[in-house]
């Protein structure tokens, strides 16, 4: 299959888009008080969210977990808007009162994201039923950590949505670490892609570090979703370049085991070939870089000038009344 | 009047609404095929009815059903799903008190989960702890959940009409005592109030709270008090979350004593939620203590005489007012 | 290889037992206010808690479920004080608190028995752990239905079991439904044996009524769990020839499969062969009968004239004092 | 005296456990090695002590932690396991709840479960609602479960070592904010009784009963109010279950005021049952209305002004002791 210039170039920017957005979180962390809670990033892994959702229409619907900056972005979030609620501040797409872990982006078909590990896929089998419920031609993705593939809602979700063919793609983004926990450590099974078996529903591994591998996988697995044949379960193999979160000092990650996957970071990768092919020119890469540039700043200063939520507003949004 | 069973109130209320509202539909273990054939229970013939597509029965996977709801409703669906027995609300409970009653506030307001879970709960089975266990405290102590326990059939029906109309997760609890003794029931659209408790028996001498199955022995117990010439006010409070403060209120400012009456264990109990209500808003009304008359701290055990001994029944109920008389 | 007679007999006197024992109970659990709760039977199973209990050492643990009275018996379990507990009598093996449906039996190594579908995997995942910390040549069995294979806790023993190579045999007792759900109603996975994939585990199917093959598969699974090898899935294959409890009218279960299945009912097929290979002789069997007829009514004797305990009784045993 | 935080008092407490009993065994997600590398943190440096045989790091399965813990209990050994964040005991409550509190029941007292499930609790990190949610009420409402909830070092130490020891299911939770504010503990063998209050100042004006986190408050409102001739007495529970019902009431019979002080969600917290337990006991020496203090009834939200609302502080305890004196 041909991937479109386009496509390829909107992937490049997307990836691009999400890793600036985190290198400044990356330092804005570390100001004491600036930024409420963890900070998890998801450096050298950009490739899965951007891959995925470049594979989704407008009407899919994500359902992310806590390494959730690139996923929502790449399906369309407002960076002015995530930056505010990762700052706490009133005008922060929840209002302050999710932060970074829960960011919820109804406008582009995100409408809840959840930091209870494996938490996201039985919704996500909810609201693929409901899309075959209404005979929508849309998809629901969960995007989840390996770690999360060992808790039992993962196998409750998948059982019910391979019986049930219901429209759902399961991206299992494997990086190899849940926690301090290496892979092996966690699990026995070789490949998390080997427990599609259990539920009968087709397993597809994938380089996670390839954008246009992964956009591949889901167009395939959407195809199949919006035909009725059901579910897809997908294993993007990656890597956590970072600590879990930007306070763990990585003492259990190999030096050179890090240093190997940084090199096969996905967006050079995919910038040196668009760049080799001629798809794009480095004048137009510089203006592409400058554009995200300017983005990312504008966010920020929209954070930082934003006013946090007066401390009564707490108590709002709880119930509808 | 109509006369029914609370289970048959139930599925009244469900079949009006599933045919009021395509986007209802209902899921859990059995709603659709049972093991039981029998017409007095809450979803028995809705499958024939409304067909598979809405009349869903799942795996044995509570986590799924609550997640298939929160999912659902975030789509605009209005699930009904059920989980067969209270204790098995454990394994449902991350979903729905993580997820259905967080995520809305979470969203700053801009998702709604518009969902209902029904359980089915209460001893006198013989079952025994795993599949009778009391826990609407739990329910009632987490924001973002409505949470319901009718004692009347035409409350039940009416409640889960509220409910399943409702834009918030509510959780609906039916004591399966319940579904067998049949009362009046209003025909058609009947709707009560989500937050109101109920006066079922007026009185000046004491005010017993109380809720669910254990509305009968209060009722029972006022009775046969009249004979004695004292009146025992009977508030039912239907919903324990919102808790309808001020009808509880009226009566002990009225009585000036309170006697707490439910079937779940005692330490930690909604009990003490009224109490503390009580104490806090109506203290200068009070002219005795509070007593509790409930389930003991054990675990519910299936031998009759000591699944009788765990159930609070009239005598202790009596006993207890007249402590405080 | 070749199952001695001795093992052979031993097998048929189990399921004997247990049927015995349970077509009591048919016709008890009929007399109003006789037997409290529900009355979930194993009719047409026993070669499964039989077959698997006869590879089984005393120090090796049981951990059943609902369906539990073959199990337990298998195990050694006392009929008498089975049919007292069942009664809800004082003289119970748990003193009336449990009933038929949570039998705990520590004396033959079956601590608890739980009735939470699912519930007793991670519980076997502990026991085994144990046994392995102590380094004990012993095993965990826990035996487990169809339905309780799509729990999220089947998911998380499995691959904690795995991960940590403990011995415990996981014996899926497939009996073609779970409550009113044909198997196909409630997964799409064609046989529950292929889940073990998912954890790098071990999976077999056997004749769930063939009593000697469940015997075999059992003790190669035990002997790879005692030398360290790990856990294994067993699914037997078998039928719920009765409802799901005596109350359930299995107007849902095909008449003609009901009676195809108890043409393969595993007594009569081990009755016949050890008949037909003269490992015992008509006279022996119809001893071994009356034996078990006697046993089987003295423990219902000894259920209908013992007390009930007394009410306060109630409040013991919920904590160590 | 050595002064530890809460973090380094659990530790040696389970370091001491640790080689006291080679029964006793840790298990839960990065009890070994962790994404912290902090010694103030309670399991730290534990696995290069004791090994990867008695350290045992899980996948992220909170119900096989806990199933796991109950099975190997049963077997005859003592696990201390942690669920790592208290909204995530929904994942394991099946196995805590219908399983560890009632098997023993459930085997007539013939099997016992001698094990603990530590569990990391309480607001004011920023991480919002689905890492911070207080539900000690829902383990306090659980026949066959002990609940202890230590607010100082020592009482951590002490009160870990009896769990430990204890022959029952304890649940054990601890305020994150405590590990890092040292106090004196005592060296080697010290042990706190399972089921005593401890009066942490006394007082003759007003009963505060608190516990965990919330006893800081309590006693830097007492010392301002000490200022203006106010006595308030301080009885931190340390255990909700068994309650130590006698300590609370001696105080409110001398003091004949009660406010009670925690940072769950007010409606159907624990506060409740010290409520109606006073109101029960007490009664005749109450000279003014019960004052809750607690956590507004809404998830904990994430936004520093969001989530200090939502934590109780000195001034809205002094402020309600005020109302009631
Ligand atoms: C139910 C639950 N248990 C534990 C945690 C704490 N926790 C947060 S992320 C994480 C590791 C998850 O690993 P993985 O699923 O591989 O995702 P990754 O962080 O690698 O992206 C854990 C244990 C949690 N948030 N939820
Ligand atoms: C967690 C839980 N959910 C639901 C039930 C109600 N229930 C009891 S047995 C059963 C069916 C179990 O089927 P299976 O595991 O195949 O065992 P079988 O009854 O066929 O032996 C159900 C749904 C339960 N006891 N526990
Ligand atoms: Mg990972
Ligand atoms: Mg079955």
């Amino acid at each position: 299959m041909q991937v479109s210039k386009e496509k390829q170039i909107e992937m490049l920017r997307s990836m691009l888009l999400s890793r600036r957005f985190e290198e400044e979180l990356t330092e804005l962390c570390k100001v004491q008080g600036k930024i409420p809670g963890m900070m998890i990033l998801c450096t050298g892994q950009e490739a899965v969210g951007s891959g995925v959702c470049a594979a989704l229409a407008p009407e899919d619907v994500v359902i992310s977990n806590h390494r959730s900056h690139n996923h929502l972005l790449a399906k369309g979030a407002e960076p002015r808007a995530l930056m505010a609620e990762i700052y706490g501040k009133r005008t922060g797409c929840n209002k302050g009162k999710s932060g970074t872990l829960h960011l919820a982006v109804p406008e582009v078909n995100a409408p809840c994201t959840t930091t209870v590990v494996g938490g996201g896929l039985p919704i996500a089998v909810g609201v693929a039923f409901a899309q075959q419920y209404r005979q929508e031609k849309s998809v629901t993705v969960c995007l989840f950590g390996d770690g999360a593939a060992d808790e039992g809602s993962f196998h409750e979700a998948l059982n019910l949505a391979s019986l049930w063919r219901l429209p759902v793609i399961f991206v299992c983004e494997n990086n190899l670490y849940a926690g301090a926990q290496r892979y092996e450590e966690h699990t026995a099974v070789q490949s998390m892609a080997d427990r599609a078996v259990a539920y009968a529903m087709p397993g597809e591994v994938v380089d996670g570090n390839d954008v246009v591998a992964v956009y591949e996988a889901t167009l395939r697995a959407r195809e199949l979703a919006v035909a009725g044949g059901g579910p897809t379960l997908i294993e993007c193999k990656t890597y956590r370049c970072r600590g879990h979160g930007e306070s763990d000092p990585q003492h259990y990650q190999p030096k050179d085991e890090i240093a190997a996957w940084q090199e096969k970071c996905p967006i050079p990768r995919l910038r040196d070939e668009v760049l080799a092919r001629g798809l794009i020119t480095t004048e137009e890469l510089r203006e592409m870089e400058a554009a995200i540039n300017a983005i990312v700043e504008d966010a920020v200063r929209f954070a930082e000038e934003s006013p946090y939520p007066r401390p009564e507003e707490a108590l709002e949004d709880v119930l509808v009344q | 009047m109509q006369q029914l069973g609370m289970g048959q109130a139930v599925h009244q209320a469900l079949r009006e609404e599933m045919m009021r509202d395509a986007r209802v539909f209902i899921a859990g273990e059995g709603v659709g095929v049972s093991i039981h054939d029998n017409p007095m229970l809450p979803t028995a013939g809705l499958l024939k009815e409304f067909g598979p597509k809405r009349v869903r029965d799942t795996p044995v996977s509570e986590a799924a059903i609550a997640g298939l709801a929160v999912g659902a409703a975030a789509a605009g669906l209005r699930p009904v799903v059920e989980i067969m027995f209270n204790p098995f609300f454990t394994l449902a409970s991350d979903m729905i008190v993580n997820h259905a009653a967080k995520l809305r506030y979470l969203s700053g307001g801009k998702s709604t989960f518009p969902l209902v879970v029904r359980m089915k709960s209460g001893a006198g089975f013989g079952a025994g702890c795993q599949h009778a266990h009391n826990l609407e405290a739990w329910v009632a102590h987490c924001p973002g959940l409505k949470v319901v326990m009718p004692s009347t059939p035409a409350d039940a029906k009416g409640l889960l009409k509220s409910a399943i109309r409702d834009d918030n997760p509510v959780v609906f609890i039916e004591d399966m005592m319940l579904y067998f003794a049949p009362g009046p029931v209003p025909e058609g659209e009947h709707l009560a109030p989500i937050g109101k408790a109920d006066v079922k028996r007026p009185g000046r001498d004491v005010t017993v709270v109380t809720w669910s199955k254990m509305l009968g022995v209060a009722l029972n117990a006022a009775s046969r008090l009249e004979q004695e010439g004292i009146e025992a006010e009977i508030v039912d409070l239907r919903t324990l979350s919102p808790l309808d403060k001020e009808t509880v209120l009226t009566s002990v400012h009225k009585t000036g004593r309170l006697v707490v009456l439910h079937e779940a264990t005692r330490t930690g109990g909604f009990a003490g939620e009224v109490a503390a209500v009580v104490m806090e808003e109506a203290f200068s009304s009070l002219k005795a203590p509070l007593r509790r008359v409930t389930g003991p701290d054990i675990p519910v055990p299936v031998s009759p005489p000591l699944e009788r001994f765990y159930i609070p029944d009239e005598e202790k109920l009596i006993a207890a007012i007249r402590e405080i008389l």
